[in-house]
């Protein structure tokens, strides 16, 4: 059932790790730990006349979580906020059974609900900062 | 035969009738929830929550979906608002801790002379802990809430704790009026669903309560297994009740913080074979037609009513109509004790009944009497059951009476 | 094959290989408590206590034979000493209560870093009620309690509640030390037995504690039951916990008389299915021969220890000797998360593992670490489940490391 | 199962009401209840000299009660106080299977678990009478 799982595309997209470490002076950061699992990611934003011009992640956790952050880099960065605000809903609706070419690779998650939130993770911490963000007005 | 009888194993092989109408104190349970037991213990045992293997996964999913089946026969808005107990005690325990510190000294929890023990002594036990105390809406000589006298208790009433049906009498309790009381006086409405839920699905935001609670092995799932349904910001608004694995966000050795509800008030690993069939036995009632069922309860109980009243010194305990009730009746035969009336009916004439106070002492004497016998309908019950009661009362009374 | 499979429904008929290496988790359940689970639901259902009927007494009659089983299981004095919970979580809270008036403000209770949140969110909230505070034990870099350290932690100790054998490092408690500490002190001994339980036959008395609890889906029970057994002047020194039917005396409105022991605790209808079948299961286990049983396990422990022990890049979580232990095995494989080990384990190689905190989050911080590997054995297992653990960890390791 | 529970003999026992009434002056009274179906049973010793010189029983119970109050009149009236006190030992031993031929017509509740409260009753009442003696010395 979980056979694909692990999958060339899901290993190599965690290894990518794309958008891994820190940024200097992120305009916004955001902590969000799997509470279950104990992993955690720390999501930087740097945010500059509605686009995120810079994002970086810290993350302690799975394959899956690190494919997943590694996606939350590439598509987050460089776009604008507005559209960054539609991703923690996207994947989710995605995990559910949604067609979506940008999470295409994650599609074996579907199969392992206990996983689920292994693949929200960064985006999750996404939506915390932006919400954050939004807050500080 | 009552072709419903295919849906429940107890009736399989027997070799004596069972004309079970001990169904107030427990159902019978259904096919499917004893096949998705076996199911659950067999292809899927395994902890629920945080097990990645296939066989783990199942079971959660399976537990997950029970929350749903539960869901959606309260018709709650969401699954987050089920949390699963070891029955309506539990479950009525529990609403009475997630309320007690609304409580302050001289404030009163208003109960009934209806009420079954688990709904009186868990308030009492919060109310001593707060110094607050507890009231009772009378009953009238039919055995139903006194609603009239609502208003002359209505001072300091922070919490109204009632059933939604009388495990003695039957008598089902006109919530929109208990709504609108609460409405006029902010009290919050806590409603145990015991006897109701074995009666069909339910609306609880139709009911407009603001906790509920049902056990499942009177409505055809598993003993162990119940559900209190209570609105997320009721929930969310309490501190844990019991402390354990699966309840916590995280734990040191000098404090721990605590999971959002439902997950809050379920410590430790959960009766999940339990839920699980309950999940089941839900799906299998609303998928009934309940306007059918209800109509052939009214039947039976009608002609049960009807054949007590005409038998010589038997005192019907209740209302004898068939409206706004459940098919629960309790009656006593004139010199004859209510265990005697149990044990000849069982052994001579295959008919289970239930004598006793049914853990409503209030109600006993409220009534002048100890024990009363009661009989209680179930969707698989059938005429046949009905006569044999009739007439094994008949040749009791001749016998001892 | 281990020939003890065929207890196990579980093994009756599989499409894939079967290598349940979750035990700690869940045990599978043995066939005689699923059978006993099955009769009970399919011929004896209804209602305990107080139903006359033949059908209720034979469920009544099951259900005092469980309390019996429960009580030769743990040698204890009488079945009125053992109390039917949900659960060990159900039971290790409702201990907390019983012993919670007996502490005064600054009074402390004795845990340990090796305790499941079961075995300390409980305490916490008894402590956060009467002013008084937790202090753990220290554990050695063996995963064992440090008993060395236990006199400089005395001071106004009036509970040691800690667990008989750890859910994480298999450690077995040096119970006899901790009586001799109780005995030095006052103190009260609380044992945490939800692992021991499922590792033989125990002897309460002999051990000198005071509560004991276990949970049922443990030890080849069903989920959803679990017994707290107590010495009984402690039973009977304490206001019940949980309020409702079965549980009391006499009831009015304003106020109730209780039960003695143990009906003071079981408030309700008790899970009666859950509780026959519990009977079964230990009536199981009892008839086996834990000295050979105990053996297999140790020699899969050993063969486990060693073979993880020469696996490049794993870490082994506790002991590594096989005795004063039972065969919970915590590990972690450098550069691969315990998620991932898990998952791999089940999809490419059948076997069953759990990763994650293990509900020890004091322990997990004590060994600086967030999430473990555990495998764990029961009597079906066999050297066939220990190689293909070994063989798909080496094969994850290629894969991921 | 229970088929003979109520067989004529039982019957029979518990309608001759041996003993039933007040003593006017009794030595010792007690009264004990069945919480569980709220049966009770009152029963007035007057002693002397070591003996039970009278007894009667005020019961309120069911046919199982009523021939076992009837019993306990039969057995303890005019008997000395020490074989009244094996009493309470002897009908429960009855119960789980000892043969005694004083509670023969009680056979018939050795298969009903759930009765033996009901003929025990009145033996604990008259423990409970002859308890409360010895305590006053
Ligand atoms: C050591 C220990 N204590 C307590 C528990 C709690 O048991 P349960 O979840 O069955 O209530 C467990 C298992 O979860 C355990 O391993
Ligand atoms: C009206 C009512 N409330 C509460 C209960 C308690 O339910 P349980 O014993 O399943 O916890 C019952 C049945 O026993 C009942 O009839």
């Amino acid at each position: 059932m979980n056979d694909a799982l692990y999958d060339q595309a899901i290993i190599a997209e965690a290894r990518s790790k794309t958008g891994a470490g820190r940024l200097d002076a992120p305009t916004v950061t955001a902590e969000c730990d799997n509470p279950l699992c104990g992993d955690r990611i720390t999501v930087d934003l740097a945010v500059q006349d509605g686009a995120i011009s810079d994002l970086a992640h810290k993350t302690r956790g799975c394959l899956l979580t690190q494919a997943s952050a590694s996606l939350l880099a590439r598509y987050a960065k460089g776009g604008d906020v507005a559209a960054a605000r539609e991703l923690r809903a996207a994947i989710d609706a995605f995990v559910k059974g949604q067609d979506d070419e940008r999470f295409a690779i994650l599609t074996p998650v579907r199969n392992a609900k206990s996983r689920w939130d292994c693949v929200t993770l960064p985006f999750q911490a996404l939506a915390d900062a932006l919400a954050d963000l939004e807050k500080r007005g | 035969m009552n072709p419903i009888r295919q849906d429940f194993p107890a009736f399989d092989r027997l070799d004596r009738p069972l004309h079970f109408l001990d169904n107030a104190a427990t159902s019978q349970i259904c096919r499917p929830a004893l096949e998705a037991l076996v199911r659950f213990e067999t292809d899927d045992r395994s902890n629920v929550k945080r097990g990645v293997y296939a066989r783990a996964e199942r079971a959660s999913v399976a537990f997950d979906d029970a929350r749903k089946a539960a869901m959606e026969f309260l018709n709650a808005p969401s699954p987050e608002e089920i949390v699963f107990t070891s029955g309506a005690t539990l479950g009525l325990n529990t609403a009475a801790h997630i309320l007690q510190d609304r409580l302050k000294p001289g404030d009163v929890i208003l109960v009934s002379l209806l009420e079954h023990h688990s709904n009186l002594v868990p308030w009492q036990l919060a109310a001593e802990r707060r110094g607050a105390s507890l009231r009772a809406i009378p009953v009238t000589d039919g055995g139903r809430l006194d609603l009239e006298r609502l208003d002359e208790l209505a001072d300091r009433v922070k919490i109204v704790a009632v059933t939604h049906a009388s495990n003695v009498t039957g008598a089902i309790t006109d919530v929109a009026r208990l709504r609108a009381f609460c409405d006029a006086t902010g009290a919050l409405l806590v409603l145990d669903g015991a006897q109701r839920a074995a009666h069909g699905p339910l609306d609880v935001q139709a009911l407009g309560c603001d906790l509920y609670a049902f056990s499942g092995h009177k409505c055809f799932g598993p003993t162990g297994i119940g559900v209190l349904w209570g609105r997320y910001d009721l929930l969310d608004s309490a501190p844990p009740f019991l402390g354990g694995g699966e309840m916590i966000r995280r734990v040191s050795i000098e404090r721990s913080t605590f999971a959002p509800p439902p997950h809050r008030y379920e410590a430790g690993t959960p009766p999940i074979g339990g839920a699980i069939a309950l999940g089941a036995a839900l799906a299998w009632s609303m998928a009934q037609d309940w306007d059918r069922l209800g109509a052939q309860e009214r039947e039976l109980a009608g002609r049960m009513l009807d054949g007590l009243a005409s038998l010589p010194g038997c005192r019907i305990y209740g209302d004898t109509g068939t409206q706004q009730r459940i098919g629960v009746v309790s009656f006593e035969l004139e010199d004859v004790h209510a265990h005697d009336v149990c044990q000849l009916l069982d052994s001579d004439h295959g008919v289970m009944l239930r004598g006793g106070h049914h853990c409503a002492q209030p109600l006993m004497e409220r009534f002048d009497t100890v024990a009363t016998v009661r009989a209680s309908l179930a969707p698989y019950n059938d005429g046949a059951d009905v006569d044999a009661l009739l007439n094994g009362l008949e040749a009791v009374r001749r016998k001892l009476a």
